[in-house]
């Protein structure tokens, strides 16, 4: 199980690609694996944005990731998961969050991977700052999962 | 009691600070501690607390040298 | 959108990677990407697994996996959607199904993604044969979604 | 008329052959198909069966040219 923040872009499929690679000793055993990939959109409430700024709570961020993808392998027996969280500077199509999860069948998978993804934009403190042509603007909440 | 506190995104913004050092009470809740520093400014409905990164209620009494933190509704992902 | 059968093993991460630089119209516009990938075990019923065959009804199978990922796109207002499905002789840990999703928000992308692997493993006609050392046996049936 | 009949997997193994061709009164039901192909094999319950690669009842009646299959629960995926 592998939790982060990054600081600067990355590439969720590059991640997962060499995450992969380290899990020798699940060959064979997973069946299914649910991966959910959040991306800056250059358009949020009729409004062009140009640039998103990811603030959050250094400490208690890292703690809820962690205790987010624990509670999911716990709950749903997973062989893995691995989550990476942008925060920073953002730029339209770069990827902000990667969720991923292993597990044997794909019922487990996919309710896991859901379920991080919610309890992550509900729990985890991070806040979005959007710069558009009329000035920025704090994102008041989250669209409905 | 010394406490540390901790205001981020949209609501240190418009509070124009990022931390407060404060001493208060043993036994102050989180509600009585706003108070106590932001006597003109109600706290804001939607406002999440934590103490020592942990989310917390406002009824929540705090102790000698916790963090406290105020923010606004999260919004990742 | 894309629906494809293959005859021989593939890697789905390089073919999401290689299908996203195509996708240069949408940039910007995807929130949210659902992905599921299943692989094939070594291990299934309580039986070692050493090689799977995977039959499929040529041009039915297709047919219904195209209809699927249009009745998807069309339920979901989905932005594209990549499903790649092996057939023929799998190792343990090939994979054996891909199936991608985009949308502007993620509710979309969880269900579709979801509805499409439960729609597939309910009507498109494909047969599991697994190799054991007992044997081989057909699958009778999936695990429950 | 003219049917072409084809067998799956588990069913084709256990028929010991992938297709038929069938000559059938025209308005033959699936059923009555299969009951004339095999009248001493009962058709497995759980088998699915297609005409023209759509699924279809074993009520439907069928037409020349037709192609009809018949196979087990798939399990793809």
């Amino acid at each position: 199980m592998r939790v982060e923040l990054r600081e600067t872009p990355f590439e969720p499929l590059a991640e997962l690609g060499r995450y992969q690679t380290d899990q020798h000793q699940l060959l064979g055993q997973y069946g299914a694996t649910a991966i959910f990939i959040g991306t800056m959109r250059d358009y949020n409430q009729q409004t062009m944005v140009s640039q998103m700024t990811l603030e959050h709570y250094p400490g208690m961020t890292e703690r809820y990731l962690r205790r987010i993808a624990e509670t999911a392998s716990r709950e749903w027996s997973l062989l893995d998961a691995l989550v990476i969280h942008r925060v920073g500077e953002l730029q339209p199509n770069d990827p902000i969050v990667l969720v991923a999860v292993w597990s044997a069948h794909r019922a487990a998978a996919f309710a896991a991977c859901r379920w991080m993804m919610e309890e992550l934009k509900s729990k985890a403190p991070f806040w979005k700052r959007e710069d558009t042509v009329a000035g920025w603007r704090w994102i008041e909440h989250n669209t409905p999962g | 009691m010394s406490i540390q506190v901790k205001y981020f995104a949209s609501l240190r913004d418009r509070l124009g600070r990022a931390e407060d050092r404060f001493s208060a009470a043993e036994g102050t809740t989180i509600a009585e501690l706003w108070a106590a520093l932001w006597p003109e400014i109600p706290l804001p409905p939607n406002t999440l607390t934590a103490v020592n990164m942990e989310y917390a209620s406002l009824q929540q009494p705090i102790s000698d040298g916790d963090e406290v933190a105020f923010f606004p509704p999260v919004t990742g992902g």
